[in-house]
């Protein structure tokens, strides 16, 4: 009796729990397909919608804080060295003799460009993460006052002019320049640089500016990008000039050069149009530096050789005389050192033709690179003496600062800021995101096309099942985590699966990186916080009726009319926030003729006013390119009923996000 | 005493048996081949045996390098040769014959001493052994006969073989593919013969390197300079590749040492050694930024005319060879390499795709080339046609694909046969010409800047007319249509 | 209505025409007995067209910059003189955004121009070219009439509203009927003014717009008809708004049926049209404001006005240069010039106290003032 | 004022004589050749349907217009003050140089551009059937070419319906060398694409815009050869005041440019003739019910309603009008010729008064002719879209033909046209350059349009003289 009871109990119950089962995922399903619009929709996680607040993601919780050593400047008698360390908000001021640390000042904001006055009196600090410009002063670090400049300044330049001093801050996150009068500190002019401008140098004693553009504009998805040397007279505020480095990237270094009269600018030479079949002889980048003479003439030769590759090249310092120059390549760990008296007989001789190939000719810096010199981890930022003996390299993530004889090429010693995070997997996994020797020949690594973890703005075609096929925009790293799966087609689960053996195999041509690596790397990409697209005065600042008429737009389940829009075709469906993304595949009518398939994964729009160009393959070089050039039949959004007014409104609120 | 202390003196006991059980050789070792002075050679010869005649062996040389301190790794072998290392040092690669088999295999021996254990079971023998990265053993077969290296109708190619794994072939060429060596980027650089319409006698030979799946052959050096014969091409590890070059084919010719660098391979090619290297068996690194040569003593003060081979050490920078640091005037040393730990070549990802049957070329321009065309007018190129050695002596046309406006082309193309690529101008005349020298292996996407175009030169960043349709596809028997 | 020509007056000018080209006159001098004019005079033209490199007849605007050079908008692309006084042209093939280029103005903060096309907005920086269109930016429409930077904001008269584009947040702000006063978005020119901007609003009249405020204002014809002006010096001459200039306190609209002065001190319009005042045209394609003058661009030539006094440039049938100047309560003086200006249909002027470069339908002139003219008197206030 | 025109004609006397600077004369001899004196009988050469020389009637320098479209007086503004300068009395010429400039090198063919409606919106049908008769007109010019002679070619671009997108169309038709261009309907279009017209110095025709505004700014670079809203609306107000004496006239228009414009303008005809409206409402295009403005226009207690929209929409509203009792009699425009109105208001149409350009009834041999061969080459009779249209194409291939491959001298044969004898009459254009030829009243009954009688038009004898009269 009992057994019978038991059966049916046993049985009952595994009925009902097979009710509850079939039924309940009968009804999510039928949940699922109302909610997102999509009939076709298979049973998927409810985190697709349900995701939680951003507060819990990674990039939203406490890291570590490193003594990363960011811009340096010597004073005017060689004899102390101030060094940013943006990371920890604080300036370190060094004895270059002892190469110890003298004093450290609390400069809040992320204290990352530094500039001396001609005095060395007082110190100038451009803080990335609040906007602002700081000035110290060196008796003592103490800070005398502070204004605010456009967006993420990296670098700031004194100069004297026919106008009174001045101060060039480059704001990489607004693509434009401040011209800042010292005394009293005001910004007297901000004009518009190229795309990113990262660092400044002071040519003729001030007679103008050269500011390089980290990142390359392309007018279109098939045209070769080019980086940009923006030239302004700092007297008028003026642009001078606007040089174009043609097919270069990450063009975030720039040196002036004594007695040459040329500026010298670090670069990738980026062949993103070329369908990536190989990654030797520079198919897929190659280390440049750009000379810029002064009648215009830009002249690119290559850093990397034959067969081998320095990649990110950064920081770029020329001696005093003229006839030597210093290119750190934070991704091969050494700084290269360049003969440019043999560079300058070279320009005297070559046709404008040898000119133009040079940077094809990876076999060229054979003849004017001397040495190559080792560092510690990611050198990034240099320095030189005011006499030219010593060389300062910034050992990134390292926390520390190598010192060379610039004679005899050989290290003197560390200027040791930090232990260098070694027990931080984050630190750890920055470095495995900044080290080329897990690609084929250390021809690039993750940060060559993801500065700070953000896009490098191209479209690559990478190797798939064959060749051409396979374009596709890069995207940004900055608060991807809890937006897998990954990749425009959707198909990477995690990050380790996109970065592991697939990486390898399609992009960097060598043996996967390692497992215990690579969850590094996974754990440094998940703790990007998202890019700010906004002044920093400007956040947590209430939407103004442009971005407010936008928003409304953005979460419009009706036309004004009152016909309601399919909610699949609801902005705030697929993009859903938080993270503005539902992370399903979906079709917006954008299938190339090329496109294997018509469906791509719906990325996320955190940071998207800073992530141009747009769609799967880049074709839309701005948000409003979206719905005016690529929309078809209202698939990616139902736009046909947007005046040009609620068309602005809504990039305007896109840009906020 | 303690538990721990007792638990502390047992291990260091364990270790210490075990380290003189331990096959390693002692640090600063020197693995050396030595060939008896005047050895006959044998009938019907191969290559190998005309290079190491019965009673060569390979040997361990340990520190001071007396004659008492060779100890024979090759034992019971009829004779042996090209030694090589693993990268952790444990392990020493050598080609050897048995004497019972009467072929050439590789084996592999311990580097402290040991049984010598046989690898290969290669058809028609297997020679020059090298490592790349995972331990994979790469090798060169068959083994032909003496004199007909460059003309043997089953020319020598590469194989790699993983542990535990069969062999894959890596070359595809028409001429062999020998002298293997594992450059740090885990490419393989090996000797190969200049791209020809004819089987010459003495071809030019030149290197090449490939990955280490058989995909992306590309020339590397010596293809348009220097002499006809390059022999044992090494990474020096100070940015150079030292090689042996000699005039003609014939064996015994006096060999000399040259390098390029590999910055500029192409444009600096030049004696490796800044004194007359006459007579040079051998070059390899070591890792204190040495080199360590085998070289004929015949002629040197003190030596008479018809000496043997001894081993040197040379600085860098050293103004002469020196004396010996090994010289045993009944041997030949001809062939010497440190036994030493050594970061281990870079891997690679295969791009293969075994179930393919095709590759897939991309020429971003056919027209930009270095060399003029043969017709002399400028005309474009409004074809590329497809030439592949189908068999033994078998040339045949594949096929033409339109050349696009911009130069560019894109075409999928059989795998595992040589390739040759000739451009047609709107008439049908060949403005230039490429014989079979390259392949494609299955699913390989490969890509050219143009045809004959300069060397170690980057593509334009330019994207290719030809990318945006779907590439025309041509099988063995012709074209075909279907992806 | 003090300066209203009577009909008679009509009668007086063509006759002082016919009488003055029988005399033959030559270049200008001050009238006997007469007072400083406060107006320059143009002593001579030189021109410019094809043959120095000047790609088209037709010369749409001229824009000294600020360094010194001269720019000139053609049908065939923008071109700048150069040392050796030939033109270099600039086309889309080196990024303008379109062949057309119908105004240019001067960021006076960067020195970048501006140029408008009839496909879209384009920047000159530095040398580069760098194109805003209705597809890729906020402008409203990419037939671009008019522009103007001012206070940090480039200000484009399009087709479909203007738009305004702050050069520091990169943000456009599109302005038309539905979040303005406009009556049509359709815009044809925009002048900065003191802490406003104007919009010449075609039907719509002048729209005043406070940008810190955000109010607008408009200012329209009192007797909102097209085919009557009911009477003078009420308002703006007409709805339809060809052109709007400003400085110094002085708005001028430009349109097809005449001109009107707006004095924004004392709030006062004046207007004028063709044959019965001195306006030599109801035609007015531009006006250029420079101090108290307004350099009015008509089809029939040049008059440039202070209000009350008039000097106007005409080219008679056989091609020769006339100028006739008017002073109240004195009769106008015509009299010949050795040299004339290349067409009578003339697109814009740009003036300052030392000289007038004029684009007309047959290439550019290049005005040379009188010595003897007192440039002082241009900016007082009569 | 008699003095004041003497005065300006003895100026201008003087001031041509001394200066020259006045608008040249009409450059083709052809054109003066062929002003014939008093109406003509519709001549035609046999076998051409090229329109002959003597349908061309051109205007002479300095020739006065009738003001305000030669409305009567009692419909001008401020009617009884004389203003201080009354515009469009005269033409405005235009001074710019260009008649003597070259043909473009390499000429291939002779390009005439048409603007079409948006593929999206309400005009597209009517777009279609203007085009049929564009292309009809150039498939029979082209027939007509002679040896050696260029042929015509259409470049024909859809609209875009939003912001402007008219104005880019003309600018691309700039850049496609067009040397004259048609369209638009829609008066946003047609105004935005004649400001990029007076930039680009190319002359369009417009053919079906009754947008009154459009001709009213100007620039010497468009006629329409469709009677506009003013003369539609100006005729319909007499007709609704005067001759049935209503009282109380509510206005329902759409809410959308269109119908503001003309819309307004008809309540400034009714205010003028002494009733103003007492209800002006808007709905939104496309609605299908609306019960408040209904609601609010039978309050009013109307006893005629004016329409103004698309004929869909205003049929089903007539119909609830009705349907609410409200007995008021309807009046509207041209639009509600439409089969739509007809078949969404029902019985409801009945009595409702609205004006037409061109009765199709007529026997006029032109236009039998031209019914015909339209008929033939597209299957269905013409309606007034692609009747206006071919006329307006015949115009600018005749300017074309008698000016050759010159814009400036095209437009002076288009510009310079006074009368001109098309398949819908005789058409007369004013000091603005719009036809003027008077609207026919048609109304509903039992289902069937009824056209009242009207006298046909033609050209009065002294055209083509100096001044004249209204």
């Amino acid at each position: 009796m009992n057994l019978k009871r038991s059966l049916f109990a046993v049985t009952t119950a595994a009925l009902a729990f097979s009710v509850v089962v079939l039924g309940g995922g009968y009804g999510l399903r039928a949940h699922q397909r109302i909610r997102s619009g999509r009939p076709d929709l298979g049973l998927v996680s409810c985190t697709h919608c349900h995701q939680g607040s951003l507060n819990k993601m990674p990039w939203a919780k406490a890291r570590p804080h490193h003594d990363s050593p960011g811009g340096m400047v010597l004073s005017p008698d060689g004899k102390r060295l101030f060094i940013a360390l943006d990371d920890k908000d604080e300036v370190a001021e060094a004895d270059v003799a002892t190469l110890a640390v003298l004093r450290r000042a609390k400069v809040p904001g992320g204290p990352f460009g530094l500039a001396l006055d001609a005095q060395g009196e007082r110190l100038f600090v451009a803080c990335q993460h609040v906007d602002q410009v700081a000035v110290l002063d060196t008796s003592d670090l103490a800070e005398k006052a502070r204004v605010s400049v456009g967006v993420r300044p990296t670098d700031i330049a004194f100069c004297p002019t026919r106008g009174g001093e001045r101060l060039v801050v480059t704001n990489s996150g607004s693509d434009d320049i401040s011209i800042l009068s010292p005394s009293p500190l005001a910004e007297v002019a901000r004009v518009a640089g190229g795309r990113e401008p990262y660092a400044a140098t002071v040519v003729d004693g001030g007679r103008c500016v050269y500011v390089a553009n980290r990142m390359a504009v392309h007018d279109g998805q098939l045209a070769p990008p080019a980086s940009e040397v923006t030239v302004l007279d700092p007297a008028s505020g003026h642009i001078v000039n606007r040089l174009a480095l043609d097919s270069a990237h990450m063009a975030e270094g720039i040196a002036a050069v004594p007695k040459k009269g040329w500026v010298l600018n670090t670069m990738i030479r980026v062949r993103n149009l070329v369908p990536i079949t190989q990654v030797k002889d520079g198919w897929v980048m190659a280390s440049g530096l750009a000379i810029s003479q002064a009648d215009g003439a830009v002249t690119q030769v290559p850093l990397d050789e034959a067969n081998a590759s320095f990649s990110d090249p950064s920081g770029v310092v020329a001696s005093p005389d003229g006839r030597r120059a210093f290119v750190a390549s934070g991704g091969s760990d050494v700084v290269t050192v360049v003969d440019l008296d043999w560079l300058n007989s070279w320009l005297s001789r070559a046709s404008p033709a040898d000119r133009g190939d040079a940077i094809m000719d990876m076999a060229f810096s054979y003849h004017y690179v001397l040495a190559r010199i080792p560092t510690g981890c990611n050198p990034k930022h240099l320095a030189l003496s005011p006499d030219g003996s010593r060389l300062f390299v910034a050992e990134r993530l390292d926390d520390s600062v190598l010192v060379v004889d610039t004679a005899s090429l050989k290290p003197l010693g560390r200027i040791v800021l930090g232990d260098g995070g070694r027990n931080d997997p984050i630190r750890q996994g920055e470095r495995v995101f900044t080290r080329a020797r897990y690609t084929f020949q250390g021809g690039f690594d993750c940060r060559s096309c993801h500065a700070d973890g953000h896009v490098d703005g191209l479209s690559y075609d990478f190797d798939g099942s064959g060749v051409g096929d396979n374009l596709l925009d890069n995207r940004s790293l900055c608060g991807v985590a809890g937006t897998e799966p990954f990749k425009w087609n959707g198909r990477n689960p995690t990050l380790q699966f996109q970065d592991g053996p697939r990486f390898a195999r399609v992009l960097m041509r060598t043996d996967p990186i390692p497992d215990p690596q690579l969850d590094e790397l996974a754990t440094f990409i998940l703790h990007l916080p998202p890019t700010r697209t906004i002044p920093w005065d400007q956040v947590g600042k209430p939407l103004t009726p442009a971005q407010q008429r936008g928003r409304d737009l953005f979460f419009a389940t009706k036309r004004p009319n009152g016909t309601p829009i399919p909610r699949s075709r609801q902005c705030q469906v697929c993009h859903r926030p938080p993270l503005y993304t539902n992370r399903l595949i979906a079709s917006v009518g954008t299938q190339g003729r090329r496109d294997p398939k018509e469906g791509f994964d719906t990325p996320h729009l955190i940071g998207v006013g800073a992530s141009a160009p747009y769609l799967h393959d880049g074709r839309a070089r701005t948000l409003e390119e979206i719905w005016t050039v690529y929309q078809i039949d209202d698939l990616h959004g139902v736009s046909s009923y947007w005046t040009k007014l609620q068309l602005n409104d809504m990039v305007e609120y896109l840009r906020t996000l | 005493m303690t538990r721990k202390t007792s638990a502390s003196l047992l291990l260091g006991a364990a270790v210490l048996l075990l380290a003189a059980c331990d096959p390693q050789a002692q640090q600063g070792s020197i693995v050396l081949t030595q060939v008896p002075v005047g050895a006959p050679a044998p009938q019907d010869m191969t290559v190998l045996d005309a290079r190491y005649p019965p009673g060569s062996r390979v040997v361990l040389l340990s520190p001071p390098f007396g004659a008492q301190a060779v100890r024979v790794l090759s034992e019971g072998l009829e004779a042996a040769g090209d030694p090589c290392v693993s990268w952790d040092g444990r392990w020493v690669y050598f080609a050897g014959k048995d004497k019972d088999r009467q072929g050439w295999q590789i084996y592999r021996v311990a580097a402290g001493g040991g049984s010598p254990e046989r690898l290969t079971d290669a058809p028609g023998g297997a020679m020059d052994p090298a490592v790349a990265a995972h331990e994979e053993l790469v090798y060169s077969s068959p083994v032909p006969k003496a004199g007909r290296l460059w003309a043997s109708p089953e020319p020598p190619s590469l194989y790699g073989m993983l542990p535990g794994k069969a062999p894959r072939r890596l070359t595809f060429g028409p001429d062999a593919a020998v002298n293997p060596t594992v450059l740090r980027d885990g490419r393989i650089l090996y000797v190969g013969a200049a791209a020809s319409d004819s089987r010459r006698a003495q071809p030019h030979l030149c290197l090449y390197t490939v990955n280490n799946d058989g995909t992306e052959v590309t020339a590397y050096a010596g293809q348009d300079d220097g002499v006809d014969t390059v022999r044992r091409p090494r990474e020096l590890g100070d940015g150079r590749i030292g090689f042996l070059a000699s005039r003609g084919h014939e064996p015994g010719a006096s060999e000399w040492a040259e390098g390029v660098r590999s910055a500029a391979p192409f444009a600096t090619r030049a004696n490796l050694l800044p004194f007359p290297g006459q007579g040079c068996r051998s070059v390899e690194p070591t890792p204190e930024g040495e080199l360590l040569v085998c070289a004929d003593v015949a002629g040197m003060v003190g030596r008479s005319m018809t000496a043997n081979a001894a081993l040197f050490r040379v600085a860098p920078g050293a103004a002469e060879l020196g004396a010996p640091v090994f010289d045993d005037p009944s041997w030949n040393s001809i062939e010497a390499t440190g036994i030493a730990r050594r970061d281990e070549a870079a891997g690679h990802t295969t791009t293969v795709m075994p179930a393919a049957s095709q590759g897939t070329i991309l020429c971003l321009n056919a027209n930009d080339s270095c060399e003029p065309a043969t017709d002399g007018t400028g005309s474009p190129a409004a074809q590329l046609r497809i030439t592949a050695i189908v068999g033994p002596g078998q040339l045949r046309v594949l096929g033409t694909v339109p050349v696009a406006s911009d130069g560019s082309v894109l075409v999928r193309l059989p795998a595992g046969v040589p390739l040759g690529l000739d451009t047609l101008d709107g008439a049908g005349r060949v403005l230039r010409h490429q014989p079979p020298v390259f392949w494609l292996l299955p699913g390989e996407n490969r890509a050219c800047v143009g045809c004959h175009e300069r060397r170690s030169h980057s593509p334009r960043n330019v994207r290719p007319l030809a990318v945006q349709t779907d590439p025309e596809s041509i099988g063995l028997a012709g074209k075909s249509y279907s992806r | 209505m003090k300066n209203r020509l009577s009909p008679p007056f009509a009668i007086v000018i063509g006759l002082a025409s016919a009488l003055s080209h029988a005399q033959g006159m030559n270049a200008p001098a001050p009238a006997p007995g007469a007072g400083p004019l406060p107006i320059p005079v143009v002593s001579r033209f030189e021109n410019f067209g094809e043959k120095d490199g000047i790609p088209s007849h037709k010369v749409h605007c001229v824009l000294k910059a600020s360094d010194g050079r001269i720019w000139i908008g053609t049908p065939n692309g923008l071109c700048v003189r150069q040392d050796n006084g030939t033109f270099r042209r600039y086309g889309t093939e080196d990024g303008l955004s379109h062949l057309t280029v119908l105004s240019i103005a001067e960021d006076p903060a960067t020195g970048d121009l501006w140029i408008a096309t009839l496909q879209g907005l384009t920047r000159l920086s530095g040398g580069r070219f760098t194109a805003f269109t209705q597809t890729n930016s906020g402008l409203p429409n990419n037939v671009v009439y008019g522009v103007a930077v001012a206070e940090g904001t480039v200000w484009a008269a399009t087709a479909a509203g203007t738009g305004a584009y702050d050069l520091r947040t990169r943000a456009w702000k599109p302005y038309d009927q539905t979040n303005t006063v406009m009556n049509e978005p359709w815009c044809y020119a925009v002048a900065p003014g003191k802490g406003v901007i104007y919009l010449g609003v075609w039907a719509g009249g002048v729209v005043e717009h406070d940008p810190h405020t955000g109010t607008f204002k408009a200012y329209r014809d009192p007797d909102g008809e097209f085919h009557i002006a009911l009477a003078t010096d009420s308002g703006p001459i007409v709805d339809v708004t060809s052109w709007v200039a400003y400085d110094q306190g002085i708005l001028w609209q430009g349109s097809y049926f005449g001109l009107a002065r707006y004095n924004t001190g004392s709030a006062t319009w004046r207007t004028w049209v063709q044959d019965k005042t001195p306006l030599l045209s109801n035609f007015v394609n531009t006006v250029f404001a420079h101090g108290r003058l307004g350099w009015v661009s008509t089809d029939r030539g040049v008059s440039v006005t202070d209000g009350d006094n008039w000097v106007n440039y005409l080219v008679d049938k056989e091609g020769r240069g006339v100028v006739r100047i008017y002073r109240p309560g004195k009769p106008p003086e015509t009299r010949m010039m050795t040299t004339a200006l290349p067409d009578g249909f003339i697109m814009a002027v740009w003036a300052d106290d030392h000289e007038a470069w004029f684009a007309t339908s047959n290439g550019l002139s290049h005005g040379v003032f009188t010595v003897s003219s007192d440039s002082s008197a241009l900016t007082s206030n009569p | 004022m008699r003095n004041t025109l003497f005065a300006i004609i003895a100026a201008s006397i003087a001031a041509s004589a001394a200066l020259g600077a006045d608008a040249p004369p009409v450059s083709s001899a052809e054109g003066r050749d062929n002003r014939v004196p008093g109406a003509l009988p519709a001549a035609q050469v046999p076998g051409t349907t090229a329109p002959a020389a003597s349908r061309f009637i051109y205007a002479t320098p300095e020739e006065e217009y009738p003001p305000y479209g030669g409305l009567p007086k009692e419909l001008w503004p401020f009617a009884n003050t004389e203003p201080y300068y009354r515009y469009f009395v005269t033409r405005m010429p235009f001074r710019g140089p260009g008649r003597d400039y070259p043909p473009e090198a390499n000429l291939k063919s002779l390009r005439i551009g048409l603007v079409d409606a948006p593929k999206v919106g309400a005009n597209w049908e009517r777009s279609v059937r203007t085009r049929e008769g564009i292309v009809l007109a150039m498939e029979e010019a082209n027939l007509e070419r002679g040896p050696g002679e260029l042929p015509f070619d259409l470049i024909e671009h859809e609209g875009i319906a939003q912001w402007g997108g008219a104005a880019n169309l003309a600018a691309q038709l700039a850049d496609e060398k067009v040397l004259a261009y048609l369209g638009t309907i829609d008066g946003t279009d047609a105004h935005v694409a004649l400001r990029v017209t007076l930039k680009t110095e190319i002359v369009m025709v417009n053919t079906s815009d009754p947008d009154q505004t459009l001709t009213e700014t100007q620039i010497p670079w468009l006629i329409r050869v469709l009677p506009d809203h003013r003369q539609e609306e100006g005729r319909l107000a007499e007709l609704m005041v005067r001759t049935c004496g209503c009282k109380r006239i509510a206005v329902l228009r759409a809410g959308n440019r269109f119908a503001r414009v003309g819309a307004h303008q008809f309540e400034d005809f009714a205010r003028r003739l002494g009733c103003p409206v007492v209800q002006e409402l808007l709905f939104s295009p496309g609605a299908t019910d609306i019960p408040y403005q209904i609601a609010a226009i039978k309050e009013s207690q109307p006893d005629a309603i004016f329409f103004l929209g698309e004929p869909n929409d205003i049929g089903r509203f007539a119909k609830q009008f009705r349907q609410a009792g409200v007995k008021a009699r309807f009046f509207g425009t041209d639009l509600l010729m439409e089969d739509g109105f007809l078949q969404n208001a029902g019985d409801a149409a009945e009595g409702t008064t609205f004006t037409f350009y061109s009765d199709p009834t007529r026997q006029d041999p032109l236009w039998t002719e031209f019914s015909a061969r339209f008929k033939k080459r597209w299957g269905h009779e013409p309606d007034t879209y692609a009747a206006y249209a071919y006329d307006g194409a015949e115009i600018l291939l005749h300017a074309i033909r008698i000016s050759g491959p010159n814009r400036w001298r095209i437009r002076d044969g288009v510009y310079n046209l006074d009368y001109y004898q098309g398949v819908t009459g005789w058409m007369r254009f004013d000091g603005t350059g719009s036809n003027t030829a008077p609207v026919c009243i048609v109304r509903y009954e039992k289902g069937r349009r009824v056209f009242e009688p009207q006298v046909e038009f033609a050209p009065p004898s002294n055209a083509g003289t100096l001044t004249r009269s209204p």
